[in-house]
């Protein structure tokens, strides 16, 4: 594949009109993370409703496009969702979403970086900590 | 510079100054020939050149072993907006070691210093001005002749990173009268895990050691410790031998090149890049529009493409461009980007090459629909 | 190794983290497997591992980083006569800058440690305890994994000195218990200028950074920074990405001979060595008579004969032994001598080079009329 | 030249019996210094007599042959000499007393180590420092 053909029109739709993006006025998750190599930024808002679902869910940030994208798409299928579905959520599900898992190692982590913070917040919720995600890595 | 290294493997490979044998004399006469060679070639004597790791190194061996000792509460700093985060963190550690206090030196429109700013913060007798002698950003050549003479009679000592100037001009650190220089190998065509810091003796005689170990010390009893001269005092335990000789390997190159033609070659390069890289939709450049003022690197951004993502495309193109903060989060907040692209451009780079750029970036423009 | 580092430098050159080109992932790429691979060999995780230049600034680091944080006036740090410089002279500047006191466990007639001081220090509740896995003039090897549970029982944080251990057996730091262990590349066939600094992940994320600059952050602001996750909170500036690389390289080979093996070898020619060279008049060694109780160094003097000059000798001869205080200015204190001649044993030597040395030595008492 | 010839008959006698050595009751004149690379060390005291004469001399240390010998050495041609003389001292003149300049750079240090202490001392004490002479070099 070539590179180029990551930015499908989806990614870049994403990009350009990123959905639930914004903040809310009420939510009882928030959390927050950077990857130091390029600055993206990734802050996600979560209102947990009746059964521990995801009521409302928000995202803001800056970055790449397929930091953007992908948390912006993440976003749209979280909504809904129990909380403990967060916990099963693999790398592989993102890559699905973006229609690409070929994007060498330091865009990986712009990919998940979305993932990242959904987890960072659900898990830190439920109270059990994030030990369970992907390390960080360098910067 | 790989054969210096292979060979130094396969031949010497003995540790520096301790042995009498005849491996380690080899080792010893080189390590110290390239000393000699790197002090010349950024006009200084053997003596005053300490090996280090690189910048960072440098800048931190001056936090600790000049900073801790010379550095009280209340105390200025002085380090401006176009630093690296090597010339900016080890003053911020320093300033909340001691209750010193650290000011930036703000910049103008076109990335130069602002004088005014300057001048003011002169005023109120700083401990420490540490400047880039350039941006590895905005591509800023700045006076530092200029400002360490300021500095000098505002009673500061001086610290100038030099990191993206050694490898692009002919640099005269005791002519500059800078009370400290550094600068890192790998820019300037050596091995990585080297560099240097230059000092003006009598402050790095001074300075307390920064490592206590191996060679630093003259003599070690249980209570206390003496040390060894300078630059020896700052090196302890096992130097990095063989990249020291390598970087002797590429001063030799560049020296044989000559440093004024390298530093015509970078300007012309720039001229050319800046002229043909305007014509590219969506395209702004950081700095100073005139390539004489600036050195090695033209960093910019193209519309609304995210540099991490232009560097990917880029990349496809057999392109490699830097993209990111460039370890200049300050620079980046004052210029209201979250990142930038960089274009480094040295000796072996040619026209064709920025016209090979342009492409890329209209390959990216229309991968972007820009 | 050697074909490892020109690998680097002629198909990969690119500063590691920082670049989102294809060369700037491999190095990246290459430069973490190394880490993972130096990280096994000494049984710890790859995220403990810091690589630093070597055994002098991994303990300087935990000095600075550790020490500043954590020790306090009348403090008590412990450390032992039999070791190097680098693991006396950091903790020194460490009490004189905190106002704390250094004490050392002294040591038996053959040359091991004085465990009844060593208790009687414990009982004083240091801070610090800091030893050598095996030391680099006697040979001895010391029972660290005992000596740490005992330092971590009296509530001290233990930083043990690798460099001549990681080299001639297998090391596992997490079942022996250290808080940080320390090892250097260039004396286990790796290169100079790397080395490692392993440390218990709680703290190191408890510890203040060491050097500050690029990598090592995770944010600047104009008035403080946010550190990197570790090991990266300590690996600042551009690292010596070609010789980690290259001491994985050297890992690789070492692990396939296996340790095992190395270290059955390095008995067994001790056990030669000694027996062989106490036949030539004059000869004392020190340290354990035992080899087994020993690793890789045979340090001795022969009748009057200074080493320095005996050195010159065996030069001729084509024979490298090193001479010296050996970075063990208090050890040569207490064995009552100026310096040592030492021979180094490794995997690649054989009774013959012993045999070797044993006419070397013939061949100099006869030039000093013995 | 091979490298045993340097321990001559001549160097090993000043190494073994030493001329010079020791300390003087009273002196004007004492200077010490050490080889860090050795330990080599070596010590020298004198008294000043008549028109700057150097009345008498010792030296004492230890370390290598080379070094101490060249000391004693030292210390016999120096005495009966003006202070000045001790300018005009070069390193030839420490080769030609050892019979060899084929040293190698790091015993060098060791053969020079006494001339070094002995223009520390003089200088020193003719006030002018010691600037002229070689400098110590890495341990
Ligand atoms: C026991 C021991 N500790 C520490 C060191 C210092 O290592 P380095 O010089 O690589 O910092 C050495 C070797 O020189 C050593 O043998
Ligand atoms: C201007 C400037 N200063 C300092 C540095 C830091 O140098 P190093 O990473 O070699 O320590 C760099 C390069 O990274 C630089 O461009």
């Amino acid at each position: 594949m070539s590179t180029a053909d990551i930015y499908k029109e989806l990614i870049l739709d994403y990009y350009r009109n990123p959905r639930n993006f914004g903040t809310l006025q009420t939510f009882d998750i928030e959390a927050h993370d950077t990857n130091p190599l390029c600055g993206d930024e990734v802050d996600i808002q979560i209102k947990v409703g009746e059964g521990h679902k995801i009521e409302d869910i928000r995202f803001s940030g800056k970055g790449c496009a397929i930091s953007q994208a992908s948390a912006s798409m993440l976003t749209e299928l979280a909504k809904g969702k129990p909380l403990e579905w967060v916990k099963e959520l693999s790398k592989e599900d993102i890559f699905k979403l973006l229609g690409t898992s070929d994007l060498g190692p330091s865009r990986v982590k712009c990919a998940l970086l979305g993932m990242k913070v959904l987890k960072t917040g659900v898990y830190g919720y439920l109270g059990s900590g994030a030990e369970g995600t992907e390390p960080a890595g360098p910067s | 510079m790989i054969d210096a290294l292979s060979d130094y493997y396969s031949r010497y490979n003995s540790n520096v100054h301790r042995s009498v044998h005849t491996l380690g004399e080899e080792a010893t006469a080189a390590y110290e020939a390239s000393r000699e060679k790197v002090a010349r070639f950024v006009g200084t004597k053997a003596q005053n050149l300490v090996f280090v790791r690189g910048t960072t190194e440098a800048t931190n061996l001056v936090r600790f072993a000049w900073g801790h000792r010379s550095v009280h509460k209340g105390d200025l700093l002085v380090t401006t907006l176009m630093e690296h985060h090597s010339n900016i963190v080890p003053w911020q550690l320093l300033a909340q070691a001691t209750g010193a206090r650290l000011e930036f030196v703000g910049l103008t429109q076109d990335g130069k210093l602002d004088a005014a700013k300057l001048e003011a913060l002169l005023g109120q007798s700083p401990k420490l001005v540490a400047v880039a002698h350039s941006s590895n950003v905005l591509g800023t050549v700045n006076d530092v002749a200029d400002i360490c003479a300021k500095a000098r009679r505002a009673g500061a000592t001086t610290v100038v990173d030099g990191a993206q100037a050694v490898p692009h001009m002919p640099v005269d650190v005791e002519s500059m009268g800078a009370d400290f220089y550094a600068f890192s190998g790998h820019k300037m065509l050596g091995p990585t895990g080297i560099g240097g810091l230059v000092g003006k003796k009598e402050v790095l005689e001074e300075m307390e050691p920064f490592h206590g170990g191996g060679e630093m010390i003259k003599e070690v009893f249980l209570d206390h410790s003496t040390w060894n001269d300078v630059p020896y005092k700052f090196e302890a335990g096992t130097v990095n031998i063989a990249d020291a000789i390598g970087l002797g390997a590429a001063v030799d190159y560049l020296s044989e090149l000559g440093m004024d033609r390298v530093r015509r070659h970078d300007v012309a390069i720039l001229k050319y890049a800046i002229e043909t890289l305007q014509r590219v939709k969506g395209f702004r450049f950081y700095g100073p529009a005139d390539p004489a003022a600036r050195a090695g690197v033209l960093s910019f951004n193209l519309a609304d493409i995210h540099p991490h993502d232009l560097a990917t495309i880029l990349d496809e193109e057999g392109i490699a461009i830097r993209s990111g903060h460039h370890c200049a989060q300050p620079l980046m907040k004052w210029l209201d980007i979250p990142a930038a692209s960089r274009a480094s451009f040295y000796l072996y780079n040619s026209p064709e090459d920025v016209d090979a750029l342009k492409a890329g970036l209209e390959r990216a423009n229309e991968v972007f629909k820009v």
